[in-house]
């Protein structure tokens, strides 16, 4: 199951709230503000890590993180444009945290 | 891979339309079918062509009608969301179509995915 | 067929009234209700507001619909189901919602969610 | 005292417009005048009168252009904001006009008070 | 300066944000689906009982908390309506928090 | 008449491009800065990232706008303030800012809020 997010974990819950339902495997994707999540040096680093260290992969979409001038992302998290995006909903189902 | 789009939030106001425009044309460019977008909530706001948009910004309504129709889907907007924000047949984009919730339920049972876009 | 059948889970995320998005979901799964397929609904943090009872919106103007979940059983819904933490922080208990559900850990919700064909949020 | 509202969400989708109405009406009753309602980002979705909501839920445009006309104010709608979305003259209600910025600057400068609602 | 806070303290900052730039006797207005921060019992007791203790009169609007199913405030709470809203709007300048 | 002009501040509070709230608000400024009001912005919260350094919106088909804060200037609006604490949270520095702001401590945006006629948040 892919989980997508796209609000930023500095104004809003949803980020701290769909990790408690990851599964172990499922990988989360950052779309739109949900990018901020994952700007090296951000506070969020450590809820990244723990996140990476229970197997769950972390993608950011690059166009998003482009848009927003952050060029660099924290350890382990892979970018992906839309036809990485399009892969991911290929090997997953989707739950789309709005 | 068969894919429905449900779409939940208007034009510009939020990213969601652009970043469901973004998907659906790497997924057509990946050869997959975009079986419909259903927009509900705001999202039925896209259906209008009365949108007139700065000439150096895109036309998000303009751009799903020629996606839709040059991919053989439709841009479906649930009857009675529409019905609140003022959308009908008089102001539909071509490739647009009103129709009911029932239609939504077929695409989420005939379709590999289910997408969602919202805020 | 029963592969015919999709598990379709609906989350509800959001405080009742303040937007419309519960509120439209509700109208979507009434409907959905009438295809026979394998619906649930999860109450998620705000979400879990919708259900509180007592809710009296004359004074917004605005038409109530907590009393709609109630109908829910007529049309074969029956999972509804309330994360329990949510509940927790915001103070209430089972006691406090309209409708009898089943209040569950995050991580058996977050194994339902692996389940499902489709996963819509509200 | 002299207020100016500014509506930064459309109709439904937000209890913003709501809100706004309830206050506006509140205002009015003790004395207040309401000098004008300023819509903006989505908030121009309050100005269509194309909204057909079910029988039993409130109109929110016609109740504002009834509150406006009953009251001596508009309902105006930025030109730009309304552009992008797809409001015009040919669909505004009555009491509403299609007006640029620098009006809402007036507002804010002639008026007491300027109170905002949104999301 | 009356500050206007329509959000849910749950899932969104706006709260916690607003209070840090509150002045001494600042009143707080909760609308909409801001009201759920005064519900009695809820974990934002403590933030809004330093909020009164620093002389920043708190209120919630009575139409929003009714439709809510909201009947019991945290202490020192004022409940309004939309009179008591005009009211409050008569006496002060108005910041609403989005 | 100085009673004439009025102390408007504008108080950007949402990312850039999620969602529409800051292009729209700039448009406003603009409008507003021909007016020859007393003009102040202020960057709270997630507002700071829409003066966020190398920003390129290509990718997404959104047209940027940071680089319309650096023509403030020229309309003689010059009062941008910036609150320290939401700064340092996202981990930021005014070297990351596409224009020069001066970073304040909430205490003393909130005592200029508190001398405002107007005050919009975007």
């Amino acid at each position: 199951m892919l989980h997508t997010i796209n609000k930023s974990p500095f104004e809003n819950s949803t980020l701290t709230t769909a990790v408690r339902f990851l599964q172990p495997g499922d990988p989360i994707l950052f779309i739109e503000d949900g990018v901020y999540a994952v700007q090296e040096g951000n506070r969020f680093g450590a809820l990244i890590q723990s996140v990476l260290k229970k197997n769950n992969p972390v993608y950011a979409l690059k166009p998003d993180l482009d848009a927003r001038g952050i060029s660099a992302v924290a350890e382990g998290v892979t970018t992906v444009d839309y036809a990485g995006f399009v892969d991911l909903v290929e090997e997953h189902q989707v739950n789309s945290w709005l | 891979m068969n894919i429905g789009i449900l779409l939940k939030e208007g034009p510009y106001n939020h990213q969601a339309s652009d970043t469901a425009y973004k998907f659906a044309e790497a997924a057509i460019a990946k050869g997959h079918k975009v079986d419909a977008v259903f927009l509900y909530n705001d999202g039925v706001n896209n259906a209008t062509r009365l949108g007139d948009p700065p000439q150096d910004d895109r036309n998000v309504a303009a751009r799903w009608s020629e996606l839709a129709q040059n991919n053989g889907f439709k841009v479906l907007a649930c009857i009675a969301a529409s019905k609140r924000r003022g959308i009908n047949d008089d102001v539909l984009i071509d490739g647009g179509e009103i129709t009911g919730l029932g239609t939504l339920t077929d695409i989420a049972i005939r379709n590999d995915r289910l997408l969602t876009f919202g805020d | 067929m029963d592969t015919d059948i999709k598990k379709i889970m609906h989350v509800m995320r959001r405080a009742p009234h303040g937007s419309i998005y519960t509120y439209e979901g509700l109208e979507m799964i009434l409907i959905m209700a009438a295809y026979e397929q394998d619906l649930s609904l999860v109450f998620i943090g705000d979400g879990i507001y919708a259900l509180k009872k007592n809710q009296d919106t004359a004074g917004i103007g605005i038409k109530g619909f907590s009393r709609t979940f109630m109908a829910l059983d007529g049309y074969d819904v029956e999972k509804l189901y309330v994360d329990r933490q949510s509940l927790e922080e915001r103070g209430l208990t089972e006691d406090d919602l309209v409708v009898d559900v089943e209040v569950m850990e995050a991580s058996e919700i977050g194994q339902l969610m692996t389940e499902q064909d489709v996963i819509i949020h509200h």
